[in-house]
């Protein structure tokens, strides 16, 4: 096969350490984040994954899909746990070796931020990857402080659906001054990939927010995936920046920002959204990236 | 006590199934029970349900081992799963498919009676899921009552109405018409 | 009137018909419907209650000792991991004599991680001072889930109760429920209205430091809050059989009285044991069935007396106490402790482990021909 | 690598055979999701300009980086994204027969 | 090397020796010392570990679970609220079959706050698969912290342990202890080196998803660790006996061959009742002592053929199951089923309530007084 | 009494609702901050206190010091009981009375602060005050993710002092976009009385981090407490700003700020400390403040 | 307030008469904190201009808004801030006598 | 063996002083234990710690209810604390105080053996402490020694170089200092 390849430009490494026949939805935006994460970071990086889709993505006893050690955790325990892996790999001197922290919005958002707040302060030497598909998937659907405001999902029915902003994680990951926070999308695995990169020669904490959309519990089509990802950056829904050593940095700045709506509109989890709720997110999303330009202008490169 | 066991696949909703008879027949005065086998396939893998219909109060909780009915969503399970396994003699055995009941070969049990409907073509007709996964559970209930006289037509329309939350009426009448087109 | 629920609903409804004033509760499979229709009810206005919807089991127990403090009724519900997360404050929530009631879908811990049925969860709770219930059907979730108030209510009392069902096995099994009519409720269970509260009127602190010279005694009083709770809750029992018909005790005897191999166990794995003693006395073994439904307080006389006249007696496990046994072994071998019948320990149904019909009556089996000595594994492969 | 990836079922005898915890032996490449499949993801060699978006996207991974791309139909759920994202229309869905 | 030490710096010392790679730790009152005294072991070089100090109990055996799993030998230590925090995690190192060593103070549970000896804390972990040891003294400690490591770490059993030290009666009491030479440490206990580990040459899946088929299997296969560490503590004592000329059992006899008046406990009430039964003796009673030191695995069978002959026993417990009665009292009478001996359950010291000698005597006396139908609460103002 | 207090002008109500006889150190900075609190809030107040100095402070069973309704809580439960607290109140009908959470910085930068995020995502009518005595002082001195760079604790020795800036817990909470946060200091009670009334009326999730000194912790003597404590601020090191609805005002703006050493020299904890490591903490101070100018510039009033 | 007040220890004769949970039954102001007084801190009423500065800082509090303001010398734990906060040197410290 | 009992307040080093004393005593070949009773109190609230010197283990864990040797730190304690319960007969009394033992009455007890020594005035005087609060308790066990002679004064001192963390000297030569003072 590899004669074949060469006729080929990929714009990914072509190693795939993760191998198919893993229990990934049709579509799952999770599933492809990983296969990215292993392209980037290769074979000689050790796995900490908390309760989420993806412990069962992995699948169950006695296989694994994920070609590299993988250490489940309690839900909650994720950083920990990889602060752990860490610190037992410069214990014994294996210093060539990537902890990679993998959890979901739940884990990361909700019950497992103090684990990984702490992990950050003591700026351990991992990268923390929190995929984010704005909800309790593998337990079907259920709201988590990432759910954005407007969504049904099982425990926000539509008659009451979610209000509030979802908890900005990389504000409060930044706030702990960090070497390297990054928010990325499964859109764009170019930049991901680039960013785990990066995130890989820096030493001590790096935390990435990424984006990787939930056909089931989004209620769109499996293809629709990475379309409605891309419709959250191509709408400024979900912008894709970097702040590193405390210097914030737009990666992309969307030339003709779609109108929200377009995004919402993909998703049956916005289905029920009356239009002046579409109107005051569009301006929600207008403020929060004002913000963003705001952090840019003062803490910027420039600045 | 009748027991009756659903194989399906995940998404095909022999969970729902399940529930419905059972709601069905407890609209008919009986005791009931119904579960499934909660694995943690996703969609597409081998999936279980069980219902339990009593004139007495039901005890017992496990799996149902020795069923008297055995319903068949996707008729692709054959041969791949053990699903005749445990079948009372003279059992009723129920299966989704296009094929007549001659077709299918369930030697190795004890002179099973068998049932064919095709509730594909039914759950299209009446707009339930898409040619690619048309959703079959609520249709072969039909089939289900015709075959087993456990509970009545008028019961799983009812149950219908009451357990499945969209198209309650279209489900409903994809039921009348596999009990009317029941073949066996 | 009746309907056909799942383990999950009816523990909901029970909570719903208690009128609770504040839920705080946090999703786990297989506990989450209990979550969701909680949320719809509360949603709905059905209930006129606060939803707290936590980050964590951790901090669902603490809203609720929180809420409860300050004069609400609560509800929370969990399983598995969740339980365990909530342990120091299950503690917490005993000491502080705080009448808070929980449902724990029973559920094998991890890792590997497991979503099936297993009590190891709440049996490892055993030594916090909660009042425990095993529940083997849906109608008896729903009836104990208000009984449970009412019980842990009584001024003499004053602890927290665990309502226990099996994942799946009741959790996601549907069956027929008799729910009771709100003001019927209502008469049997009033508004919550404890003497000690957080309450601006007279002010207190709760939970201060307190030196051996009285943390001992508080420890004591809890010991008879337990002993007195082994009086009250017949009487609570007997207050519920009059009103609404339905039948309960600490445990629950299946043709006991003249059997001579005689099963203790608890769950869904009793009714099972039911169905399996008729089977045996069909075929002429004079088999019984002893259901235990509060393993605290144990009724250890209750267990001493159905059990001292058996010919062998069986404990069935769905947990292991590892380096010892299984727990209602332990704890019914001593409440039998004088006693001569043989008692055998059998382990079954761990990790969601099916126990059948067969299964059981392979441990009768067993007990006429093996000795008691060894823990016996059913259906294990070695 | 050790572990185990003939694409068989591990089997075990019972708890001696067993590894203390659980922990894997072998690869999820032995369970072939083909039959999670409703429709059927077709390269249209013709169409197709091998600029690999589709290799690129598949979540499983279900597609060989080949010229053009080949598709691993033991595997392919039939999610649909290869087809979505194909800039030329180069693949279509069938449905699968059953 | 003699010292004269605290009970926590002893069990530092005998981590430090154990030459841990990772320490994580959390401070609590009144294990506070043990986190400061290895702050200062690892900053000045002395011990090579990395020191982790994270944010919360919770997190400390999350990173221990970490570290381990990687191949490092690992460390942490706690009290009563700390480990009840952990407690989801104490199940979970079990069952992950990783042999972490972990110190708890055994310090009551709040609320009231309390910060004195009960053990209440570590007993509540009966039902996690943890070994638990009781130390008696500061020498005990130490020898204990490594023994635990040896015997944890034993590829037939591969399951933590908890050693245990009441608070300030141990942990703030200077005894003398004396500390071996590192290099007949190092003798003794090898470099850890797991089979089964987070390795990049052999990367494997650790905790995933387990069905009822294999997890059912998983718990049998811990059962039989806890047989075999039956088998293999003895060993690893008799190891150390003749290395280091101190000699432990899972159990301690004192005066126990003759004895009449045989009380049963742990911690340091089995010394205070050592000295007791020296003046009962004098006295002309023939009292005698068991201390049990290992909980976990429970020894029944050496607890039955010790107590077996004795005329009347009592087992003291610092620490009640409320609902039920003492553990260790239940556990005894659990493995004296069948005995005819009578055995008394009494509750002393909760909550850091002193038990003196006097105590201890007025047990005799109430066994030789009344019956053992109820539970003795020693020294409670009613 | 009262006829004679009528002479004197005082600049914090008289209502004293706090008790003498409480078990706090002499000169206790966190003391003094209850005192007034309650000055600020009386007695229709309701207190959740985690394990911390002031769980003792308040006196051992059966007695109480403050003078309102107080909860102990698990150490990691302050904002989690008082949800429950302040969720029972609105369930039954009670809503004149503030719950108030009040936790040490280990309570609250450490263990507590998942209960906390959690409490404030869903923003939950309390106030939230951490006092923050920069290290674990109820255990006996041991590091926090509060203790600043240089200190000496007992975890964190001499020889081994802390490394690392201490977590910019308002950053953190302030990324919540919850209606108030505030910074204040034992030194200005009226500045900390007002922003607590001022809490009092707004109703959701409100936060307060005050700075209060600990004789015993941080080695200086008892009569210092105030001097040091209003050192910090005329330093810049602990500035006294707040941000309403997302807009940053800094309150205190020091005309003749004072060399950070000055602030150090007055504590034992900062003794074995080099010349150069004052270098080093005066810039980050510069820095940190200068942030805070950019972040009032960029979402102050006037931005 | 029903709270005891009366700054007398509070004395349980055993667990029937203590509550059911650790909940205070009187206030702390039983407990005279003058014993752990090494110095105390005395007004000098000629100096005093009453900005009630040393009121506002005792943490105790140990101080009455008179004018002058005069100590609680049954609470005054001499920590000596109100001599360090005084603007007018108008408290000074006295060595206890033991 | 023989039980030592320390009476002091917080602040003073009571605890330390218990531990110094089993250190000395350790030297000399026994075995010693020594242990605080920790209470919540802070500055100025009693404290009493113990200390246990035995020629053979030491196994009794709990509290010293009849001491031997009663070591008061601080004399405002007597008469606020019940000091001398359970002393045993012939038991010794060793206070810090300017008075003479002579001075004082523990009627009530058997036939003790009072022993003073200014202690206060000897840590001023080599600077440990200061005058609000003189660190006493280096300097009584000095006093200790000479009284019960458990111990030899040098062990004492080197017992202090062991645990005391600074001012190591003087602390020493204030314990010589007190048993060479001892008023008995
Ligand atoms: C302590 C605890 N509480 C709850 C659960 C149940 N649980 C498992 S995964 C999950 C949701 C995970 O959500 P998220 O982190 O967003 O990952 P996702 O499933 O969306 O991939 C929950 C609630 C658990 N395993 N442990
Ligand atoms: C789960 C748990 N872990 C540890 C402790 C012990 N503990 C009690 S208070 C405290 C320190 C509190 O520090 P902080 O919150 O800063 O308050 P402070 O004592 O400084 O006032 C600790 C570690 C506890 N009570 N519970
Ligand atoms: S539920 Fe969503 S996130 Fe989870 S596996 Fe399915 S698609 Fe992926
Ligand atoms: S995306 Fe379309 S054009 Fe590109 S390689 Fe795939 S099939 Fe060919
Ligand atoms: S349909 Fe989905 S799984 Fe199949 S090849 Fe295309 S992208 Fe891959
Ligand atoms: S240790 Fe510090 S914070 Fe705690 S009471 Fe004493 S002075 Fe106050
Ligand atoms: S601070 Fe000084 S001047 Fe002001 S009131 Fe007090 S004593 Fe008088
Ligand atoms: S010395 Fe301290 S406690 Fe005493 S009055 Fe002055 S400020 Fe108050
Ligand atoms: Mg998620
Ligand atoms: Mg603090």
């Amino acid at each position: 096969m590899s004669a074949e390849t060469k006729k080929v430009r990929l714009t990914l490494p072509e190693n795939e350490v993760m191998s198919p026949g893993h229990l990934a939805c049709q579509g799952c935006g999770a599933s492809m984040a990983m296969r990215y994460a292993l392209k980037a970071l290769g074979r000689k990086t050790i796995l900490s994954v908390p309760a989420c889709c993806w412990a069962v993505i992995d699948g169950p006893f006695p296989y694994s899909a994920v070609g590299v050690p993988l250490q489940q955790s309690a839900f909650e325990a994720a950083a920990a746990t990889a602060s752990g892996i860490t610190n037992a790999l410069k214990s014994l001197g294996k210093d060539d070796i990537t902890t990679l922290a993998w959890a979901g919005d739940g884990g990361t958002f909700d019950i497992g931020l103090q684990a990984l707040s702490g992990a950050v302060e003591r700026n351990e030497n991992m990268i923390y990857v929190v995929y984010d598909n704005e909800a309790y998937m593998n337990t079907g659907i259920q709201r988590s402080s990432s759910t954005p405001h407007g969504a049904w999902t099982t425990t926000t029915p539509v008659k009451h659906y979610r209000k509030g902003q979802k908890k900005n994680i990389m504000e409060i990951i930044v706030a702990h001054h960090i070497p390297y926070c990054a928010t990325a999308n499964i859109a764009y695995p170019e930049d991901f990939i680039k960013k785990l990169q990066k995130a890989k020669s820096i030493k001590g904490a790096k935390f990435i927010h990424l984006f990787a959309p939930c056909p089931t519990g989004w209620k769109h089509g499996p293809d629709k995936t990475v379309k409605i990802a891309r419709l959250a950056t191509e709408t400024n829904t979900f912008p894709i920046y970097e702040v590193e050593n405390g210097v914030y940095k737009i990666n992309k700045k969307i030339k003709n920002v779609k109108p929200v709506a377009e995004y919402l509109r993909a998703q049956g989890r916005f289905r029920h959204l009356p239009e002046d709720e579409l109107e005051y997110i569009q301006s929600m999303v207008n403020k929060s990236y004002k913000r963003l330009e705001k952090l840019e202008a003062a803490f910027g490169e420039s600045a | 006590m009748v027991e009756i066991r659903f194989h399906g696949r995940g998404g095909q909703g022999a969970v729902k199934a399940s529930d419905v008879l059972a709601m069905a027949a407890f609209l008919e005065g009986k005791q009931v029970q119904s579960f499934p086998f909660f694995g943690v396939e996703r969609r597409g893998a081998p999936v279980t349900a069980f219902t339990r219909i009593s004139d007495d109060q039901i005890r017992i909780h496990c799996y149902i081992y020795d069923p008297d009915v055995l319903v068949i969503l996707d008729p692709t399970l054959i041969g791949a799963v053990p699903l005749t396994d445990g079948l009372q003699p003279n059992g009723k055995i129920i299966i989704n498919t296009q094929r007549k009941p001659e077709e299918f070969d369930f030697s190795g049990t004890e002179n099973p009676s068998v049932y064919t409907v095709d509730c594909s073509s039914i759950a299209l007709k009446h707009g339930l899921g898409s040619e690619a996964a048309p959703i079959v559970n609520t249709a072969i209930l039909g089939a289900v009552a015709k075959a087993t006289g456990l509970v009545g037509i008028d019961s799983i329309a009812e149950s219908i109405m009451e357990k499945i939350p969209v198209k309650q009426e279209k489900n409903a009448e994809a039921a009348r018409e596999s009990f009317a087109q029941l073949m066996g | 009137m009746k309907r056909v629920l799942t383990g999950n609903y009816a523990a909901a409804y029970g909570a719903t018909a208690a009128k609770v004033n504040v839920v705080a509760a946090y999703p786990i499979t297989p506990q989450t419907t209990i979550v969701e229709i909680l949320s719809e009810i509360v949603a709905n206005g059905e209930l006129n209650a606060e939803f707290i919807k936590v980050e964590s089991e951790h901090s669902a127990l603490a809203a609720c000792i929180g809420a409860q403090s300050a004069g609400a009724r609560t509800y929370t519900a969990t399983s598995s991991q969740g339980l365990a997360l909530m342990h120091e404050l299950i503690h917490w929530t005993a000491r502080a004599r705080l009448p808070i009631v929980m449902t724990n879908v029973n559920r094998a811990l991890g890792p590997g991680w497991s979503i099936w049925a297993d009590a190891t969860d709440s049996v490892s709770q055993r030594d916090t001072g909660w009042m425990q219930v095993y529940c083997e059907n849906n109608q008896e979730v729903y009836d104990t889930t208000l009984m449970a108030y009412k019980i842990s209510e009584h001024a003499d009392i004053l602890l927290p109760t665990l309502v226990n069902l099996d994942a799946f096995f009741l959790s996601h099994t549907s069956q027929v429920v008799d729910m009771i009519d709100q003001d019927r409720v209502d008469a049997f269970l009033p508004t919550y209205a404890p003497e000690y509260k957080l309450d601006i009127d007279n002010p207190r602190s709760f939970g201060s430091l307190t030196s051996p010279d009285h943390y001992y005694e508080f420890s004591y009083k809890m010991h008879k809050a337990h002993e007195a709770a082994k009086q009250i809750i017949p009487e609570v029992h007997a207050q519920f059989a009059k009103e609404f018909g339905r039948e309960y005790g600490m445990t629950e005897s299946y043709r006991c009285d003249d059997a001579e191999y005689l099963l203790v166990t608890y769950g869904t794995i009793a009714g099972t044991t039911m169905d399996a003693v008729d089977r045996m006395r069909d075929k002429g073994i004079k088999a019984g069935a002893l259901k235990i439904r509060y393993f605290r307080p144990f009724p250890s006389e209750e267990v001493r007396s159905i059990l001292k006249n058996a010919i062998k007696v069986g404990v069935i496990d769905r947990m292991i106490s590892f380096g010892h046994e299984g727990a209602f072994f332990t704890e019914t071998k001593a409440a039998m402790y004088g006693e001569t019948v043989p008692l055998y320990g059998f382990i079954a149904g761990l990790g969601g482990r099916d126990v059948s019909i067969k299964d059981i009556e392979s441990m009768v089996d067993k007990m006429q021909a093996e000795d008691p000595s060894n823990l016996i594994w059913i259906g294990v492969k070695e | 690598m050790t572990k185990k990836d003939d694409q068989k079922p591990i089997v075990f005898e019972g708890a001696s055979d067993m590894p203390p915890m659980s922990a894997s032996q072998g690869s999820m490449s032995v369970n072939k999701t083909a039959s999670w499949r409703s429709i059927r993801p077709i390269i249209h060699e013709e169409k197709c300009k091998s600029c690999m978006i589709c290799w690129k996207f598949c979540p499983e991974p279900a597609i060989f980086p080949t010229s053009p791309p080949t598709i691993n139909y033991d595997y392919c759920k039939g999610c649909g994204i290869c087809i979505e994202e194909c800039p030329f229309d180069a693949i279509t869905s069938e449905k699968e027969g059953k």
